[in-house]
């Protein structure tokens, strides 16, 4: 199993257990949490007009107070504005890491799922394969290969999640296919195209928005981790890894430089399960 | 298995502390807590380098930094120096250049054996300097010392002569670095493999074991009789043992200082150096590493860096003092010399390197780049004036790296686009090699001004066969030539510090380098380690004299 | 029995349960008295298990309980702690349920599950216990318990593991036994003798509570019968008398509902009316004389085959990789505007026939032919031409609709119409034909905007045949369309087949695992077991003189209510 | 077991396979690559060694199936940048990595069952506060958690070693970092199944018969609960491998996902590989183990 499966597994099981149409507190807070993540993705001037790299030597290190609400770093910016302005290039990695996935996933996943046994049991043992690289082996195993960065970390991250997409995406395609609304359509004489194009490949491509809202959140943590480690942004950038590592070398002084980010990060992941859940149910119980 | 050579960038391979130093504290030997009483012998100090792990425990092999700090303590060199920067007797007891400079006679201690028993003698020095001069021990540091070493020659058991194809005024000097330190003949007759795990010395100290990325063990050499000539005390160390850690994350190791998981950290971060004057259990020891001091370089060999008025006007548009002070937090001082503040040669200049953005202005207007672009930097004839600077995040300790952060921000100003490309070693290396740089920070340990010929020798522009080549600033006069090979010739003390004295004041009124400050090597210990000190050769604690007080 | 028992093991006075706001159970009283059999009977929703399972104090966390009277063997068991309930559940009381395979832990050996009980409540040995085990075993009827005790549920067949699950039931003997549809899973013969056993362990004196949807199945234990609906005890009283003369009027719909030994055409729904209006339920009579005409006719030149099987045979790979012959050489023909009933046990191949009839599947051998057309042998291209006019309605429902259409989606795409548009701008005409087709299968035009999964299993079920009609098609096959139903419903569903059948001259294929089912509604029958047709004929022949043994034996495990 | 070992071999051939053709990726000289990429200082006699050692001279396919020669008989090759042969190297590497993620599946395993019992058994709120509680858990990434149970347990508190020590106290916060984002997992799974469980009519039946809760959660319950939770080892497997990457490093802990991390950034590309097949080794044992396991809890499995 992938992370994302693990992830797509828990959001089936709440589905299922949870309450239809209720908004609950959790959700709330989720979709306002994801509002101001938007915002602060599309229009970070909005909500902290400063310059993310904009140094003043002359207050490093400043613990959070009114000022600087969530204090100031090594190089006197201010963390909040870096923060702020970090959640376009966390959003736009785990967006980009999570197009990559989700797209190689559906040519996997539809390749195993539609071409015949011969072509899904080739795919199959592929995947397979990749699973033997777990966790983030196989990103590592790429940065090897082309060097750090934030592009190869991206791409890094979008081909270790592929795997977990192909997989629930061939499941889908499979249950779909096999389903009695698709044998209740031959029945009424539907072709084949017909068939595909009304019935499985809206019930297979709809779940994808609960994935890639889990994925998503998934992407970015693997992202940060990547440049927590050095090997995707780095410093001065303001992206949330990328400052939590730098933020490491002042712990034991600022602990605020690297417990903001990492609260975002955080926030961002919780908002991302919470939300792609929240999907999940709705679509089920709509 | 050859380690590729590097040229004695002698820095920390992977956390390289890169300093500045303060003088304060210097590099006194008494134990930071004064009401000490008498040494007590017994107990186990563990000790945390922040350095990376080396691959191989005999200095000879490569020679950085990291294999400096560990092999200081279990291997000893024929000479050392003293605070005041003056050559004093070791393993050698004295030695007499003739007077062409070219044969040198040491007179060796007779009564030292190596920890395996081997006696140190002529034929061992003759030993050792085979090893490094072999080009299968693929010697860097210890290599390119011993170049103009010609022959070596046991004249008697306890007289060595080395023979020498020119007057080498560093001879000294770099026979005292730990990456020429004698080990035992028949261990260096094992393999390479074993020698690394293994090396025998006639140090303080003995390698009983070592497990990768975690520790190596060191216990005493309950024999020992050799202490430098600047030592505390003689006869064994008082420590029974040494557990030598290694923790790369700077703030777990200050955190596993502070807790007392171990007791002597070093690279201690700034940050770390403030708590810790703060703190009554922890104590400090700054003691800055000598050669070059931590400085930008500027490569004169292309643009825009070619033209010396855009040099200048780099140098006077960067707020170095105001990002010293806030990151290093007092505990770096700001350096105006190409060399190290502990070398006595070392010529500063500060005038020359004032923070001037006006001056600057007008220095990018004479020299022709007085275009602005829709992004507020200067152009000339429509190419943007940029200055690319790749910067090794294992070179450069990351407030080092928040310093070019604010240089490029205040560069900025004046109208310098500088792209800083933060990059691994390997790819820092290749940038260097294929001129792909305009600016950059490359940290060199040595003893002695000679640092500045291997710096700054316009010889030292033309790669070696890896590629590499040391004179990052691509100086290229013939009368700067001509001062640093002559200094390196004239054994008379004066003279030579009269002609490096002319150098350095040509390069640096030549806007080669911004320098920044000392190579930090800033240590911590928890308050009851008594009497730790550094070599004064290149820094490294010895633990030698260091006793705990518990 | 012992000393000076009340005669009554259970006593309930004004049982009254609630779920939050909501009551379950409003007021219920009865008593039970040793070696009696009490039934309580409702359909889904009626309070029953809900009454069953507060007897044991299992209502569950947030339920809250109340009761004037409430004694287990004289006594009160109102206010009992967790811990005394404890004592008492197993002991002074046994609880056996639905489908075994999962009443007992799945994981467990169904000794250790039996042994569980005098473990809890008996100082016996391990040795003592694997002894009574096995006696206990050997109680219920199971074969060879020394062997059946070391595997689990799943490795045993229906009945088995239901007597392995009453074994553990009894295993302390206690006074009260309640079993909540305790055969429901099971096929006819296998719950005939599961219905033995329980009716033998109640004249071995206990008290047995029987819980169940189902009057014909409880008619043949049951000395009372108490009827609940919506929380309420409706009528009670002994079994002749509730099944032969019902006073209330649930209790004579829920009897009327009852297929078995109905004759065809007869209306089993008192609620809905024939959807002629102007036709008097007299006319149902009529009817029934054309059906008999009908069913005499069967032989005659003027009837004609609409679909015919020939020889089918399918077989199915086993995980083990051996192959299952799930259909063996079955022949039968549908004669036009008559129902064939297909019927059998599970695993008779009853489904793969029906997949087969649809060409969902290719026969291995053999051939179905449509209107005298090849249709299995066909293309699905050609085919396609003909699908109209074969339609089908499934078990199960609500899996047979696309989930993200609304019913308007679904009927307007079995029109063969382009399901995208939205109501809006959905033509007038097209608005039309839904509404005629919903009014066709008895619903009304809210249920358009509804999504399948909103609406009531009877509804759903009517949109199915809404849309199987759709293609105006002159062969429906059904597959247990109706098995998944509460009786009333059911009884609702099989009146409007029958009403469609008599407009359109449908022919149906109706496959069902349910005799009493298929009696009702079968001109012609065919009784399928392990994949072949061992008996067929016309219905009023194969129940009045069936030919086969296992015919017989089916047949006289059909639960029907005294006569 | 016999179509399970073909399989295991067959992933362990692809994975050599892929590993053998992604150095082949490397852009430039792949001598120059295994040396630590296009800034190393590699002299000529070295990329020679190494061209004769990897036979970069000969035809990709014979290098090919002597690759797979070298690994069949265990050789992994040498690293070039710690001097060091690979295979001996990683195995030192193995057991400190085994120990954590071990200690650390245990721990996140007694969490995610105390979580999963308490919140299953305290109503509402309580499932409210432990689903709430897993959710955090598991999107909390390790480098943020290690930092932060280092600021409040070693610099405020100062009641736990920041680093790996020889003593037990210095496995604790490595092994939390590890184990609170796997309980978060584990948990909810574990709750969720929990609550079917205990709605099942088996557990029904049990009650029935007089079985106390304790009994019913225990007898029952959790082993039921505890299938879907163990099928989740093998992904459980990995993610303390890529936790092991951030853990070992910041606790300098000795193990293999420091060396993953050190060669990486070194571009050691033999130790890589190396820690990567070993890896792939230990992914396929775990999903045998993995299997083993669901097999001992669930008997059903065993008969077929």
């Amino acid at each position: 199993m992938s992370d994302l499966e693990v992830q797509a597994e828990l959001a089936t099981q709440a589905a299922r257990s949870g309450q239809p149409r209720r908004l609950g507190l959790a959700e709330a807070t989720a979709g306002l949490l994801a509002v101001f993540l938007l915002v602060a993705a599309v229009t970070p001037q909005l909500l902290a007009l400063g310059d993310p790299l904009g140094i003043d030597p002359l207050s490093a290190f400043m613990p959070p107070t009114g000022a600087h609400v969530f204090g100031t770093d090594e190089s006197g910016r201010d963390i909040f504005t870096r923060v702020v302005h970090g959640t376009q290039y966390s959003l736009v990695i785990g967006a980009a890491a999570t197009a990559i996935g989700l797209g190689l996933g559906i040519v996997l996943g539809t390749l195993a799922g539609m071409l015949g046994r011969v072509v899904d049991f080739t795919v199959n043992r592929f995947l397979e394969v990749l699973f033997a690289f777990p966790g983030l082996l196989l990103a590592l195993l790429f940065i090897v290969i082309f060097g750090p960065g934030v592009a190869t970390a991206t791409i890094a991250v979008g081909l270790s999640t592929a795997p977990g997409y192909a997989r629930i995406i061939r499941a889908q395609l499979i249950t779909v296919r096999s389903a009695a609304f698709v044998e209740a359509a031959t029945v009424l004489g539907r072709t084949r195209w017909q068939i595909l194009l009304r019935h499985i490949l809206p019930n297979t491509l709809a779940p994808l928005l609960v994935l890639a809202t889990l994925g998503i959140g998934q992407a970015i943590v693997w992202a940060a981790t990547l440049s927590y480690l050095g090997l995707g942004a780095e410093p001065p950038t303001a992206e949330w890894g990328a400052m939590l590592s730098a933020g490491r070398t002042y712990i034991t002084s600022a602990w605020w430089m690297s417990f903001f980010p990492g609260l975002f990060i955080v926030l961002t992941a919780v908002t991302a399960t919470v939300l792609g859940r929240s999907i999940d149910r709705r679509m089920r119980h709509a | 298995m050859r380690r590729p050579a590097r040229p004695r960038r002698l820095l920390a391979a992977t956390t390289g502390i890169v300093a500045l130093g303060l003088l304060l504290a210097g590099c006194t030997p008494a134990g930071p807590n004064e009401p000490a009483g008498e040494p007590r012998s017994g107990g186990t100090l563990t000790y945390a380098s922040g350095d990376a792990e080396p691959s191989c425990l005999d200095p000879h092999v490569g020679g950085n930094f990291p294999q400096a700090l560990v092999s200081a303590q279990y291997l000893e060199s024929l000479v050392s120096r003293n605070d005041a920067g003056q050559i004093i007797p070791w393993l050698a007891e004295s030695w007499t250049p003739s007077d062409d400079g070219l044969t040198w006679d040491f007179t060796l201690r007779a009564d030292v054996t190596f920890t395996d028993g081997t006696a140190f003698d002529a034929a061992a020095v003759q030993a050792n300097i085979a090893h490094l001069q072999n080009p299968t021990t693929l010697s860097s540091t210890g290599y390119l010392a011993l170049g103009k070493v010609k022959t070596v020659a046991a004249v008697s058991p306890t007289v060595v002569r080395f023979t020498l194809t020119e007057p080498d005024s560093a001879l000294l000097e770099s026979l005292s670095q730990p990456w020429l330190a004698m080990e035992s003949p028949a261990a260096l007759e094992r393999s390479q493999d074993e020698n690394c795990a293994s090396p025998v010395g006639t140090g303080p100290f003995i390698v009983q074991s070592w497990v990768k990325q975690n520790a190596i063990t060191l216990v005493r050499n309950d024999d020992y009789v050799s202490p430098p000539a600047d030592a505390a005390h003689a006869g064994p160390a008082y420590l029974e043992e040494v557990i030598w850690r290694f923790i790369p994350d700077s703030a777990s190791r200050y955190a596993a200082l502070q807790s007392g998981e171990v007791d002597v950290i070093d690279n201690a971060q700034p940050d770390t150096i403030v708590q810790a004057k703060q703190s009554d259990s922890i104590e400090q020891l700054d003691s800055p590493r000598p050669g070059a001091a931590n400085r930008i370089e500027l490569n004169s060999g292309q643009a825009p860096f070619n033209d010396v008025r855009v040099r200048e006007a780099f140098i006077r548009s960067a707020n170095v003092d105001d990002a010293v002070s806030s990151l290093f937090q007092g505990t770096a001082t700001r350096s105006y010399s190409a060399l190290s503040s502990v070398e006595g040669t070392a010529i500063s200049n500060a005038a020359l390197f004032d923070y001037d953005p006006a001056a600057a202005a007008e220095l990018l207007d004479a020299a022709g780049w007085n275009e602005t672009d829709a992004d507020g930097y200067r152009a000339k004839d429509g190419v943007r004036l940029s200055v690319e600077f790749p910067v090794s995040t294992n070179q450069s300790i990351p407030a080092e790296q928040s310093v070019f952060e604010q240089i490029q921000a205040t560069a900025k100003e004046t109208g310098f686009e500088v792209n800083l490309a933060p990059m691994d070693l390997s790819s820092w290396y290749a940038a260097l090699a294929s001129n792909d740089y305009d600016a950059v920070s490359a940290p060199y340990t040595k003893v002695g001004p000679d640092v500045l010929r291997i710096l700054y020798h316009s010889d030292s522009i033309v790669p070696a066969p890896s590629g590499y080549f040391a004179n990052l600033a691509q100086v290229n006069d013939p009368e700067i030539d001509a001062l640093l090979t002559t200094a390196a010739r004239t054994t008379d003390t004066d003279e030579r510090s009269s002609l490096y004295a002319d150098a350095q004041n040509r390069i640096l009124e030549g806007f080669y380098l911004l320098p920044l400050y000392d190579q930090q090597n800033h240590f911590l210990l928890r308050g009851d380690v008594q009497g730790l000190r550094t070599l004064p050769t290149v820094a490294v604690p010895t633990l030698y004299d260091t006793w705990l007080n518990r | 029995m012992t000393m000076t028992e009340p005669a009554a093991a259970l006593t309930v006075h004004n049982l009254r349960v609630g779920f939050g706001a909501d009551p379950v159970v409003r007021g219920v009283s009865f008593e039970i008295a040793r070696g009696e059999c009490l039934a309580i009977v409702g359909e889904s929703g009626s309070g029953k298990s809900v009454t069953a399972r507060s007897l044991l104090g299992l209502a569950g966390a947030n339920a809250r309980v109340g009761a004037d009277q409430l004694e287990l063997g004289g006594q009160t068991v109102l206010g009992l702690t967790d811990r005394a309930w404890r004592a008492r559940r197993g002991k002074d009381v046994g609880l056996v349920l639905q489908d075994a395979l999962v009443s007992l832990d799945p994981l467990r050996p169904i000794g250790r599950e039996i042994a569980d009980s005098l473990r809890l409540h008996t100082t016996l040995g391990a040795a003592a216990r694997a002894r009574r085990v096995l006696e206990l075993l050997d109680a219920v009827g199971l074969p060879e318990p020394a062997t059946q005790v070391q595997k689990l549920s799943g490795q045993l067949s229906g009945g088995e593991r239901q007597r392995a699950l009453i074994a553990a039931a009894i295993a302390l003997d206690p006074p009260l036994l309640i079993a909540d549809e305790p055969t429901t899973a099971l096929d006819v013969t296998v719950q005939a003798q599961i219905l033995a056993l329980l009716e033998h362990i109640t004249r071995a004196g206990t008290a047995v509570l029987l819980i169940s949807h189902d009057l014909a199945v409880v008619s043949r234990i049951a000395h009372r019968v108490a009827v609940m609906h919506d929380g309420r005890m409706i009528e009670t009283g002994r079994t002749e008398q509730v099944l032969g003369a019902p006073r209330h009027e649930q209790t004579q719909r829920m009897v009327a509902a009852i297929p078995a030994d109905k004759p065809r055409g007869t209306r089993l729904s008192l609620s809905t009316r024939p959807r002629d209006a102007a036709s008097p339920v007299s006319a149902d009579s009529t009817v029934l004389a054309n059906s008999t005409v009908l069913d005499d006719s069967t032989v005659s030149a003027a009837s004609t085959v609409v679909l015919e099987a020939i020889g089918l045979s399918k077989s199915y790979r086993r995980p083990d990789g051996s192959r299952h012959l799930a259909v063996d050489d079955v022949s039968f023909a549908l004669q036009r505007g008559s129902t064939l009933g297909i019927v059998g046990e599970s695993g008779s191949g009853k489904t793969t026939t029906a997949r087969l009839l649809l060409a969902l599947l290719p026969p291995d051998r053999g051939a179905v032919r449509v209107f005298g057309e090849p249709w299995s042998a066909a293309s699905e291209k050609t085919r396609r031409g003909l699908r109209p006019g074969v339609g089908a309605i499934y078990q199960d429902a609500l899996g047979s609709f696309d989930p993200r259409w609304n019913v308007a989606e679904i009927l307007t795409d079995a029109l063969g119409l382009s399901p995208g548009l939205r109501q809006r701008r959905r033509a007038p005409q097209t608005t039309a034909r839904l509404l005629t087709l919903l009014d066709e299968v008895g619903l009304a035009a809210a249920v358009l905007t509804r999504r399948p999964l909103e609406l009531s299993g009877g509804q759903r079920q009517r949109v199915g045949i809404a849309r199987a009609l759709a293609g105006r098609p002159e062969i429906l096959i059904c597959d247990e369309p109706v098995s998944s139903l509460d009786v009333s419903v059911q009884a609702q569903v099989l009146d409007l087949l029958d009403d469609l059948q008599r407009e359109r001259g449908l022919s149906l294929i109706f496959i069902s695992h349910d005799l009493g089912v298929v009696q009702h509604v079968s001109d012609e029958i065919a009784v399928m077991r392990a994949g072949r047709v061992v008996e067929s004929g016309p219905a009023a022949r194969v129940f009045a003189a069936p030919q086969h043994p296992y015919s017989v034996q089916l047949l006289a495990a059909v639960p029907r209510l005294p006569a | 077991m016999a179509a399970r070992l073909g399989g295991a071999i067959f992933v362990l051939w692809a994975v050599a396979s892929i590993t053998f053709f992604a150095v082949r990726l490397i852009p430039g000289d792949p001598a120059q690559a295994v040396l630590g990429g296009p800034g190393s200082q590699a002299s000529p006699e070295a990329l020679a060694a190494v061209r004769t050692e990897y036979g970069f001279d000969k035809p990709v396919l014979v290098q090919y199936l002597a690759q797979l020669g070298r690994l069949a008989t265990g050789d992994l090759g040498r690293s070039y940048a710690l001097n060091q042969d690979v295979g001996p190297l990683v195995l030192d590497q193995l057991g400190g990595t085994v120990l954590l993620a071990v200690l650390a599946l245990a721990l996140a395993w007694l969490l995610a069952l105390a979580l999963a019992a308490w919140s299953t058994r305290g109503g509402t709120v309580a499932a409210r506060v432990g689903s709430g509680l897993e959710i955090v858990a598991a999107a909390l990434p390790h480098f943020w958690l290690a930092t932060s149970l280092i600021v409040v347990f070693s610099i405020w508190l100062g009641v736990l070693p920041p680093i790996s020590t020889v003593g037990a106290a210095g496995l604790v916060l490595p092994v939390l970092t590890l184990a609170i984002p796997l309980a978060g997992f584990l948990g909810q799974i574990l709750r969720e199944s929990l609550l079917a469980a205990l709605e099942s009519p088996f557990v029904l039946s049990a009650r029935a018969r007089g079985e106390s809760e304790r009994g019913v959660l225990w007898t029952h319950a959790l082993r039921h609960a505890s299938l879907p939770a163990i099928s989740l080892s093998g992904w459980a497997f990995g993610s303390l491998i890529s936790g092991a990457v951030v853990v070992e490093t910041i606790f300098a802990r000795p193990g293999l996902g420091r060396t993953l991390l050190t060669a990486v950034t070194l571009r050691d590309v033999p130790v890589v590989i190396g820690v990567v097949m070993i890896v792939a080794v230990a992914y396929i044992l775990m999903t045998l183990l993995t299997d083993a396991a669901t097999r001992l809890v669930d008997p059903r499995l065993r008969s077929e």
